[in-house]
C-alpha cells in the first residue's frame, strides 16, 4: 500500500526533484470518483476511468501550475504543490457530500486461505497491483528512453533540452504517471472500507517510505513502504508488551523513527543515487 | 627553507589511482608549478592539500606542521589558501562579500556580538572592511565592488576568485587553472597579477595551468604528473625538452 | 547551411547582448567565431540552438534560418531533430549519471542508431569507454569536456555549435579535440566554433569572425584573420615581429583596444 | 481598539433595531447569532455541514413563529469556517465576536477551549457542538444531552442487561472525546466488577491495527467505541473477519448512514450497535417532526447531523425568550437567563436543561440506543428508547470525565 | 532619478540604513505600527498581533533555510518546544498541566528560546549528513514525533483535543494577558512589536555579520566556504541554534495572543506553513519574512471576505460550491498565483518596483 503511494512520488521527484505535496488530493480524487461510477459501470470500469481521469487532471495541472515554475527552486515548486493539494481537496471534499462514500470493490471483506492463513482478498489485490505497477514501470524505464530522460531532466534542465529531450513532455509524462499511481493508490484504499474526507492523511505515511529507500529509487521506494508497513505492524502488536514507556500508538509514528535511523547511517537512503560534488 | 613538504602521497577512489607516490617541496617564495594531462590529478593534489581529500598514505608537511587529517578550515587557518579550476564562487553575493568571506578568519567575534553589532563586532568589520578595499585596489576590481558576481564576466569571477583567496592572507596560494577560459589580454592580465602578487607580497604559489605559454614563462620549477605517478621535476627549460613530458602532456605541437 | 540575420537578443527584457548580428555557416564548413569573455557568443550560440528561453532571453528582432526554414521560436527539442547541437560552454555533463548513459541521453533523438554511435564515439575518446560505468561527475575536466562533445555526436547532428570545447585541456588534447574536430567535419557534420582559443581556432576554420560588445567587427576568410595585425596582436599574443612575447614582459598599464564603438 | 460592534442604541453587541437581511418580520428588530463550525477541509465536516443547515432553519421556524421579544434571529450572517483548527477558531471567533449577542454554534472541544477564557469574560453564550463533559462546568455554554461519559456509562450498562458482558474494552481516539467515553466506560465497569482494559488509537483507516489486534487476541466481550465513521467499519469489519464475536457499543458520532452499504455492513449489522444521546432523525416527536417539516425535502439524505443542530438549538432559544421577557437582550441579561433556566421545551425531543445547578444536577443521564438497519431513514433503528442507567444514575461529576 | 551614494566612509556605507530615505521611511513605519492600536479594532489587532510574533519564526526559519539553505520542515517541532516551555514555566503551579508560576515574560520568553536551541544543536548533527530534500523529510519526522510525545505527555500539554493554557505574560507584576487601561489584544499587539523589532534588528545584524556571510557561503557552495576557512559543521549547528531559538521564541509567544494552545496545533501544517511564508515574502531576506508573515496571516481573513462579493456562489454549507469552500480553495489558489508570478517574493516585488522608479524613464 505504503509501496504504490511511494511509487507516485518518485516517479515526481524522479523528473523534477520535487517532493509532490499534491498527491494526497490526487489518491482522494481517485478514490471519489470511483465512488460515482462504480454503480453505474462496475468497478472495474470505473477505476479504470478513474485513473485515466486523474492522469488526466495530472497533465492538465501540471501545464498550468507547474509547468511556468520550471527552472525555480525546488521549494517553491513544492509549495505550490501544497497550493494544489489544498485546491484540489476542497473541491473534491465538496463532492464527498455528507455520507461516507462506497467504492464498490469486488472484494469486500472476503478472505481466501493462503499458506494455511486467512488473508484478506483486498489485501492480495494491493499486492498484485503494487507488483503489476512495480513491473510495468520497470519495463517501461527499461525500454523507453524516457527513465533516462527524466532522471537527466531532473539534474540539469538546460543541459537535458540541449540533448533534444523534450522537457516539457518528460515533466507531463511523469505528472501523469504519479498521479495515475495514487489514483490506484486511493482506490485500493478505498476498497474494503469507505471513502471520506480523511483518507488522504494516509498519503503522508509514504513520506518516511521513499525516503527510506531513496527518493528517486523506485525499487526503493517499494521496499521502503513494505519496510515501514512491517515495521508498524509489528511495533503494533510487540510494543505495548515490551516497550511501553514509548507511550500508545508509538506504531503510527514508527515510520519517521525508522526513517530516522536509517538516514543516520545511509544519508540517501538504501538506494537513493549519491550527489555528486567535486571541486 | 621549504614552506610545503609533500611525501609519497597516495589517493585512490575505488579503483582509479589519482595520486600515485607524489613528492615534492615548494621553497619560500616560490612559484612552482604542476601540469600533466587531464584526469593527472592536479586537482586532487591541491585538494588533498587544502583537506578536502584524505590521502590513503603519505605525508604533508606545512609550515612545520602535519596536515593530513585536518578539516579544509583548520588548514585555511594555517594559511593555505587556494582558487577553483571552475569558479566557486558565491555567486548570489557582492564582490566585496565574497572577499569579505575571504577575512572569514581574521575577523574574530561570535554570534551574540554579531547580532548587537556593538564594539568589537563593528570595529572586526570595519577593519575587515579596510583590508579588502586594498585587495580591490589591488586587483582594480572597484566598478564591481556591489555587484552581484554570478552575472560578472568570467575573468572578473576569477579575479573575484583571487582576490578572495588574497583575503585570506595565505602564505600558500594554490591557484587551480587561474587563466582556463580567459582571453588573451586576460591572460595577460592574470599573469601581471600574479607577478605582482610574488614581488609585493613574497608569496609563495603553487601553479597548476594547461597554457603552457604561462607556466613556462612564469615557473621557477615545474612538476609534471601522468595518472598520478610524478614524470619529472625541474626548471622550465628541462621540463620542456623531457621526451616523456612531450609524449605524455606537451604533445608535438609545442 | 545555418544563417543568422541581423539578429537582437535581450536578457531579463532589460539587458541587451546581441545588436543586430548576421553571419553565415555554409554546409560542411567549420566557421570560428572569436571574440572577448562576454562578447556575446554564448548567446549566439544559445539563439540558435534554442535555449534562450532558459535563461530569460528573448529574440527580439531577427531570424536564424537552417537551409530554408527558419527555426528561431521552436523548441529546443525540435532543433535537436533538425540535426543542430550545441555542446554547452562548461561540459554541463550529468554528474549523476554514469557516462555511458550520458551518451545514452545524448542519442534520445536517435534511439535506434545508439549502438552504432557509442562505438564511433568510444572509437573518437577510448578515455571513455574505459570509464563508461564510472560516475561522470568524477572525471577529470578534460575527461567531462570529451564526453560532453561525444554526447553530442550520438545524435549524428548536421551542425554541430561548439562553444570553447578546448576550455581547461592539456595542449596534447587541445591537438586532439582539434584533429577531433577537422575528422567530424570530415564526415560531414558542419561546425560553428566558438573559441578563446583563437590559433586553434583559426588553424582549423575556412572562416572567421569576431564578435565584440554584441557586433560582428570582422568578417573574414581565416587565412586572412591570421594575418591580421590587429589579431595577431590581441588574439594570437604575437608581437609585431611575429615572436611570441613573454608574460614576464607584461607591461603595467592598461592596454584594450576597440574596434568600434 | 475599537469595538466594532454596532449595538443599534440597544446597549448589546449583535442586537440591532433594524430588521434583518431577508427577515421574515420586517418590523422586528434583529439579534445576530454566530456560528463557527467545520464547513470544508476539517474532519466533522459530514456532520457540521447539516447540524449548521439544521441551525438555521430552527431559527427561522423561531422567526416565522413571530421571533423573540420583537426581534428576529440570524444565524446565516456571521458563519464561519474553522477548519478544526484552534488557531482559525480564535481568529474567526475574534472577527465576529463583536458583531453578535451569542454564538449558536461552535464546533469541536479543542477548538471551543481555546476561546472559552474570552467567551467567559465577555459573556458570550454558546451553543458547543460536541458532547464533551467539560461543557457541564461551563456557564456559558448550553451543552444538550448526556456527555459522552454517560453515554457509554450507559451503554455498558445496557450491554450488561443484554449481553451480560465479563470483560469490557475501551476502544478509543485520544483526547477529549474518546477520553471522555473511556473513563466513563471505566467507571462503568468498575461499579458493575468487569475487567476492564483501554486501548487507545488514532484517527485514520491505516491506523486502525492495533486496535483491532487487541480486540482480536484479548476478545472482550463489549467494546465501547469512539472513533470516527470510516475507522468504525475497519476495526468492526476486521474484527469480525478475524473471528471476533462479541458486541460493539459506538458512541454518536461513530455512525454515518454511509456505512450502511460498505463492505463492513454485514459486521456492523452483526456485532454493532449506537448508543446516542437522543431519538434519531424520524422519530415521532413533535420537535423531529417540526424538524423535518422545516427542512423539507431539499436536503439529500437524512442525516442526525440534523437532529442534532436542532436539538442543540432550544436551549439558546430558551434563554434568549427569558432575557427578552426580562426586557434584558444583553449579553450579562442573556447570561443571567442562562443561569436561572432549569429547565428547557425540547418539543418531546429530549428531556432536561438545567443550567441553574452544578454539573451533577444539570447534566442530562438519558441515553438511546439503536442498531443498524437498512431500512431506517438514518440506517439505525432504535431498540432501546431514552434511559438512564444505574451506573449513570449515582455518578457524581466532580471535574470532566476525562479527567477523573 | 536618486543622486549617486556617496559615502565619506566604510562605516557609513556600511550602516544599517545607509540612506536618509531609509531611515526616515523606517521611523514613520515604526511609529504608525505604534499608534495601530488605537486606531485599529480588536480583532483586527490579535490577527496581526499573530502575524508579528510568526514573523519572529519566519525570521527563524529563514535564517536556516533562506540563510544557511539548510531546508526545514522541523519549524513545528522547535516553536512547539517554545511553546510548552514557555507555558510550563510562566503557568500557575498545581494546576492540572505542569506550572511553575514564573510569569516575568523575557524570563520565559528567553528560556524558551533557550530550550528550543538546545533542541536545534542536537538536530543540527543530521543537517551535516543529509542533504536537500532528505533533510527537509527528516524534520518532518521530528514534527511527528514531537507531536507524538505532546499527545502522550498529557501532563506537560493537557492531551490532544483538551491543550492548555498558553504562557503567562507578565511584565513587572502587570499582566499583559487582562485588560486594563488598554485592552488585552492592544497590550499584546505592543510587545509583539517590540519584540519583533528587536528580534529583527539583531537579525538584520547578524546576517550582514561575519557569521551571515558564512551562512550563505554554507548554502552556496561548502566545499568552497570550508576551503576559505568556514567551519561548515559549527556554522550549520549555529545557523540551526539561532533559528531554533528565534522559533522557541515566537511559538512561546505565539499562543499567549490567543491564550490557549493544543498539541495538535503543531504539525506538518505549520511547519509547511512558515516556509509558504519565507517564500511568499523572499527568502533569504529579514523584511520578506516579516512580510510573508504578515501576508500569510491575514490571507485567511482577505479569502473569507473576498467570495462574498462572488455573486454566483453559495453562502450555505450544505451548498457546492459555497462560500466556504471558495475560501479555502482561495487560500490554496492565491500562493499558487503569487508563486508563479512572483517567484523571487513579495521582497522582490518591491526591489522590481524600486528598480524600476530607479532607472526611471529609462526601460534598458
Ligand atoms: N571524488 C572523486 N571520485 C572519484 N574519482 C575522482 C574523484 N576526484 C577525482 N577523481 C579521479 O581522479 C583522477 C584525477 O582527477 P583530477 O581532477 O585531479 O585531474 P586533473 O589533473 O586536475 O585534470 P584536469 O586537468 O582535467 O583538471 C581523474 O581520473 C578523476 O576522474
Ligand atoms: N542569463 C543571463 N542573464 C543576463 N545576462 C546575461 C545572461 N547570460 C549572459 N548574459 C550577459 O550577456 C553578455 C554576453 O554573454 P555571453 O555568455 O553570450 O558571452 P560570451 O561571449 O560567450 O563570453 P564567454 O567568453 O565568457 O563565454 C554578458 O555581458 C553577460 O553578462
Ligand atoms: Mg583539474
Ligand atoms: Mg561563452
Amino acid at each position: 500500500m505504503y509501496a504504490l503511494l511511494a511509487l507516485g512520488f518518485v516517479i515526481i521527484y524522479k523528473s523534477m526533484r520535487v517532493i509532490s505535496f499534491a498527491q494526497p488530493a490526487f489518491m482522494l480524487a481517485g478514490a471519489v470518483i470511483v465512488t460515482y461510477l462504480s454503480d453505474d459501470v462496475g468497478f472495474w470500469a470505473a477505476a479504470a476511468l478513474a485513473v485515466a481521469a486523474v492522469a488526466v487532471l495530472g497533465l492538465g495541472v501540471e501545464r498550468v501550475a507547474i509547468r511556468p515554475m520550471v527552472g525555480r527552486p525546488v521549494f517553491v515548486v513544492a509549495i505550490i504543490t501544497l497550493g494544489l493539494d489544498i485546491l484540489i481537496r476542497v473541491v473534491v471534499g465538496g463532492f464527498i457530500g455528507l455520507d461516507v462514500r462506497q467504492v464498490g470493490d469486488p472484494w469486500k471483506l472476503g478472505t481466501v486461505g493462503l499458506f494455511g492463513v486467512d488473508v484478506q482478498q483486498r489485501y492480495l489485490a494491493m499486492l498484485g497491483a503494487a507488483v503489476l505497477c512495480v513491473l510495468v514501470l520497470f519495463l517501461f524505464f527499461r525500454y523507453t528512453r524516457y527513465g533516462l530522460a527524466m532522471r537527466a531532466a531532473s539534474f540539469d534542465q538546460e543541459s537535458a533540452l540541449a540533448q533534444g529531450v523534450d522537457v516539457g513532455r518528460v515533466f507531463a509524462i511523469s505528472w501523469a504517471m504519479g498521479t495515475a499511481l495514487a489514483a490506484i493508490a486511493g482506490i485500493l484504499v478505498g476498497a474494503g472500507t469507505s471513502v471520506d474526507q480523511n483518507i488522504w492523511i494516509i498519503a503522508l505515511k509514504a513520506l518516511p517510505a521513499i525516503i527510506l529507500g531513496g527518493l528517486d529509487s523506485l525499487g526503493g521506494a517499494v521496499v521502503g513502504g513494505l519496510a515501514i508497513g512491517v515495521a508498524e505492524a509489528l511495533v503494533g502488536t510487540y510494543q505495548a508488551d515490551h516497550a511501553p514507556w514509548l507511550g500508545e500508538n508509538f506504531a503510527s509514528v514508527t515510520p519517521y523513527a525508522l526513517m530516522l535511523a536509517v538516514l543516520l547511517v545511509r544519508p540517501y537512503g538504501l538506494f537513493g543515487t549519491r550527489e555528486v560534488e567535486r571541486v | 627553507m621549504t614552506v610545503l613538504s609533500v611525501r609519497d602521497v597516495h589517493l585512490a577512489f575505488a579503483g582509479v589511482k589519482a595520486i600515485d607516490g607524489v613528492s615534492f617541496d615548494v621553497g619560500v617564495g616560490e612559484l612552482f608549478a604542476i601540469i600533466g594531462p587531464n584526469g593527472a590529478g592536479k586537482t586532487s593534489i591541491f585538494n588533498v592539500l587544502s583537506g578536502i581529500y584524505r590521502p590513503q598514505s603519505g605525508t604533508v608537511t606545512f609550515l612545520g606542521e602535519d596536515l593530513i587529517g585536518l578539516k579544509p578550515h583548520r588548514i585555511a587557518a594555517r594559511g593555505m589558501a587556494r582558487t577553483f579550476q571552475n569558479v566557486e564562487l558565491f555567486a548570489g553575493l557582492t564582490v566585496l562579500d565574497n572577499l569579505m568571506l575571504g577575512r572569514h578568519q581574521h575577523t574574530r567575534y561570535g554570534p551574540l556580538a554579531a547580532m548587537a553589532w556593538l564594539g568589537r563586532a563593528r570595529r572586526a568589520e570595519l577593519a575587515a572592511r579596510a583590508a579588502v578595499e586594498e585587495i580591490i585596489d589591488f586587483l582594480e576590481l572597484e566598478q564591481w565592488r556591489k555587484q552581484v558576481v554570478g552575472l560578472l564576466p568570467y575573468g572578473v569571477q576569477k579575479r573575484v576568485e583571487l582576490g578572495r583567496a588574497l583575503a585570506m592572507e595565505p602564505k600558500l596560494l594554490l591557484l587551480d587553472e587561474p587563466v582556463a577560459g580567459m582571453n588573451l589580454e586576460e591572460t595577460e592580465d592574470t599573469a601581471r597579477y600574479i607577478l605582482d602578487i610574488r614581488q609585493e607580497l613574497g608569496l609563495p604559489m603553487i601553479l597548476v595551468e594547461h597554457d603552457m605559454g604561462l607556466v613556462m614563462d612564469l615557473a621557477d620549477r615545474i612538476l609534471a604528473v601522468d595518472f598520478g605517478v610524478p614524470l619529472a621535476t625541474g626548471a622550465p627549460e628541462e621540463i620542456r625538452r623531457d621526451p616523456e613530458v612531450i609524449r605524455a602532456y606537451l604533445g608535438e605541437a609545442s | 547551411m545555418l544563417a543568422v540575420r541581423n539578429l537582437e537578443v535581450v536578457y531579463h527584457d532589460v539587458v541587451l547582448v546581441l545588436r543586430g548580428i548576421s553571419l553565415q555557416v555554409p554546409r560542411h564548413r567549420i566557421v570560428a567565431l572569436l571574440g572577448a569573455n562576454g562578447a556575446g557568443k554564448t548567446t549566439l550560440l544559445r539563439a540558435v540552438s534554442g535555449l534562450l528561453d532558459v535563461h530569460d532571453g528573448k529574440i527580439t528582432k531577427g531570424r536564424v534560418e537552417l537551409g530554408d526554414r527558419r527555426i528561431d521560436g521552436l523548441p529546443p527539442a525540435r532543433i535537436v531533430r533538425n540535426g543542430v547541437r550545441q555542446v554547452m560552454e562548461g561540459r554541463r555533463i550529468f554528474a549523476e549519471l554514469s557516462v555511458e548513459e550520458n551518451l545514452r541521453l545524448g542519442g534520445h533523438t536517435a534511439a535506434k542508431a545508439i549502438g552504432a554511435n557509442l562505438t564511433r564515439v568510444y572509437d573518437l575518446f577510448p578515455v571513455l569507454r574505459d570509464r563508461r560505468s564510472g560516475t561522470a561527475g568524477y572525471l577529470s575536466g578534460g575527461e567531462q569536456q570529451m564526453l560532453a562533445v561525444g554526447r553530442a555526436l550520438m545524435s549524428d547532428p548536421e551542425l554541430l555549435l561548439l562553444d570553447e570545447p578546448s576550455l581547461g585541456l592539456a595542449p596534447r588534447l587541445v591537438q586532439q579535440i582539434k584533429e577531433i574536430i577537422v575528422e567530424i567535419n570530415d564526415q560531414g557534420t558542419t561546425v560553428l566554433l566558438v573559441e578563446q582559443n583563437a590559433a586553434m581556432a583559426l588553424d582549423i576554420a575556412d572562416h572567421g569572425y569576431v564578435l565584440e560588445n554584441g557586433r560582428i567587427v570582422m568578417d573574414r576568410p581565416a587565412a586572412e584573420l591570421l594575418a591580421d595585425d590587429d589579431i595577431r596582436e590581441f588574439y594570437l599574443g604575437l608581437g609585431a615581429e611575429g615572436a611570441a612575447r613573454s608574460f614576464r614582459d607584461v607591461k603595467h598599464y592598461k592596454r584594450r583596444k576597440r574596434w568600434l564603438s | 481598539g475599537r469595538d466594532d460592534g454596532g449595538d443599534g442604541g440597544t446597549g448589546a453587541p449583535g442586537v440591532t433595531k433594524e430588521a434583518c437581511p431577508n427577515a421574515v418580520n420586517k418590523d422586528n428588530g434583529c439579534i445576530y447569532l454566530g456560528t463557527i463550525s467545520d464547513l470544508t477541509v476539517g474532519p466533522f465536516k459530514a456532520l457540521a455541514v447539516p447540524i449548521t443547515k439544521a441551525q438555521e432553519m430552527f431559527w427561522k421556524r423561531v422567526n416565522t413563529q413571530g421571533g423573540i421579544g420583537g426581534y428576529d434571529i440570524d444565524v446565516t450572517k456571521y458563519v464561519r469556517d474553522n477548519k478544526y483548527s484552534p488557531e482559525t477558531h480564535t481568529q474567526v471567533y475574534q472577527e465576529i465576536k463583536g458583531k453578535v449577542l451569542a454564538i449558536a454554534q461552535t464546533l469541536g472541544s479543542p477548538t471551543t477551549a481555546a476561546v472559552i477564557d474570552d467567551m467567559r469574560t465577555n459573556k458570550v453564550v454558546a451553543t458547543p457542538a460536541s458532547w464533551t463533559s467539560l461543557w457541564n462546568f461551563e456557564d456559558v455554554i448550553l451543552e444538550s444531552g448526556a456527555p459522552y461519559c454517560i453515554e457509554s456509562m450507559n451503554a455498558v450498562d445496557y450491554a450488561i442487561e443484554t449481553v451480560k458482558p465479563k470483560s469490557v474494552m475501551a476502544v478509543h481516539n485520544p483526547g477529549d472525546y474518546g477520553g471522555d467515553a473511556a473513563a466513563g466506560a471505566k467507571y462503568a465497569a468498575e461499579t458493575n466488577k468487569l475487567t476492564f482494559s483501554d486501548v487507545e488509537t488514532p484517527p485514520g483507516q491505516e491506523n486502525q491495527g492495533r486496535a483491532i489486534e487487541a480486540i482480536v487476541k484479548n476478545k472482550p466481550d463489549l467494546v465501547i467505541l469512539t472513533a470516527g465513521p470510516t475507522d468504525t467499519a475497519v476495526i468492526v469489519g476486521e474484527a469480525a473477519a478475524r473471528g471476533y464475536k462479541g458486541r460493539f457499543i459506538g458512541t454518536g458520532p461513530t455512525w454515518n448512514p454511509g456505512l450502511i452499504a460498505s463492505p463492513a455492513a454485514p459486521a456492523l449489522k452483526g456485532l454493532y450497535w449506537q448508543s446516542a444521546p437522543w431519538m434519531p432523525f424520524q422519530t415521532d416527536t413533535p420537535g423531529h417532526k417540526a424538524m423535518r417539516d422545516a427542512l423539507g425535502t431539499g436536503i439529500g439524505a437524512p442525516n442526525d447531523g440534523y437532529t442534532a443542530g436542532w436539538v442543540w438549538s432550544y436551549p439558546l432559544k430558551a434563554a434568549l425568550t427569558k432575557a427578552a421577557a426580562d426586557k434584558d437582550l444583553t449579553r450579562d441579561g442573556l447570561l443571567k437567563a442562562v443561569k436561572s433556566l432549569t429547565t428547557v421545551d425540547y418539543e418531546g425531543m429530549l428531556t432536561g436543561g438545567n443550567y441553574a445547578g452544578d454539573a451533577t444536577t444539570g447534566a442530562v443521564r438519558t441515553t438511546v440506543i439503536g442498531a443498524p438497519d437498512d431500512t431506517a431513514p438514518t440506517k439505525i433503528k432504535i431498540i432501546k428508547e431514552a434511559f438512564t442507567g444505574p451506573t449513570a444514575k449515582g455518578y457524581a461529576l466532580s471535574k470532566p470525565c476525562f479527567q477523573a | 532619478m536618486s543622486r549617486p551614494l556617496l559615502h565619506t566612509s566604510y562605516a557609513q556605507d556600511m550602516a544599517l540604513l545607509d540612506t536618509r530615505t531609509k531611515r526616515v521611511a523606517i521611523l514613520a513605519l515604526l511609529a504608525v505600527a505604534a499608534f495601530t492600536p488605537l486606531q485599529v479594532a480588536d480583532d483586527l489587532l490579535q490577527l496581526l498581533t499573530i502575524g508579528m510574533v510568526a514573523a519572529v519564526g519566519a525570521i527563524g526559519l529563514n535564517i536556516v533555510t533562506g540563510y544557511a539553505g539548510q531546508i526545514s520542515l522541523g519549524h513545528a517541532f522547535f516553536i512547539a518546544i517554545g511553546a510548552y516551555t514557555g507555558a510550563a514555566v510562566s503557568g500557575a503551579e498545581g494546576g492540572r498541566v505542569i506550572g511553575l508560576g514564573l510569569d516575568f515574560l523575557p524570563f520565559w520568553m528567553l528560556l524558551s528560546g533557550l530550550a528550543a536551541a538546545v533542541a536545534g544543536v542536537i538536530v543540527a548533527p543530521l543537517a551535516t549528513r543529509l542533504r536537500g530534500l532528505y533533510l527537509a523529510i527528516v524534520t518532518l519526522g521530528l514534527v511527528f514525533l514531537g507531536e507524538h510525545v505532546l499527545k502522550e505527555w498529557a501532563d506537560l500539554s493537557g492531551g490532544p483535543g483538551v491543550g492548555r493554557p498558553a504562557a503567562v505574560p507578565s511584565l513587572f507584576g502587570i499582566r499583559l494577558d487582562v485588560p486594563g487601561v488598554y485592552t488585552r489584544e492592544q497590550k499584546m499587539f505592543w510587545l509583539a512589536l517590540v519584540v519583533l523589532v528587536i528580534f529583527a534588528v539583531l537579525a538584520r545584524n547578524l546576517v550582514r555579520s561575519r557569521i551571515g556571510r558564512a551562512f550563505t557561503a554554507v548554502r552556496d557552495r561548502d566545499i568552497a566556504a570550508s576551503v576559505i576557512g568556514v567551519d561548515v559543521a559549527r556554522t550549520k549547528l549555529l545557523a540551526f541554534a539561532i533559528s531554533s531559538f528565534y522559533a522557541g521564541v515566537a511559538g512561546s509567544l505565539l499562543y499567549t495572543v490567543t491564550g490557549f494552545m493544543d498539541p495538535g496545533s503543531f504539525t506538518l501544517g505549520m511547519s509547511i506553513q512558515y516556509i509558504a511564508m519565507i517564500l511568499i515574502g523572499g527568502a533569504g531576506t529579514i523584511s520578506g519574512s516579516i512580510l510573508g508573515a504578515l501576508a500569510l496571516t491575514l490571507l485567511p481573513r482577505l479569502t473569507r471576505e473576498l467570495p462574498a462579493v462572488l455573486p454566483f456562489v453559495s453562502a450555505r454549507s450544505d451548498e457546492f460550491p459555497n462560500v466556504y469552500q471558495l475560501d479555502s480553495a482561495l487560500y490554496g489558489a492565491l500562493i499558487i498565483a503569487f508563486l508563479i508570478f512572483e517567484p523571487r517574493g513579495m521582497y522582490g516585488l518591491w526591489v522590481r518596483q524600486r528598480n524600476y522608479w530607479k532607472g526611471y524613464p529609462f526601460s534598458y
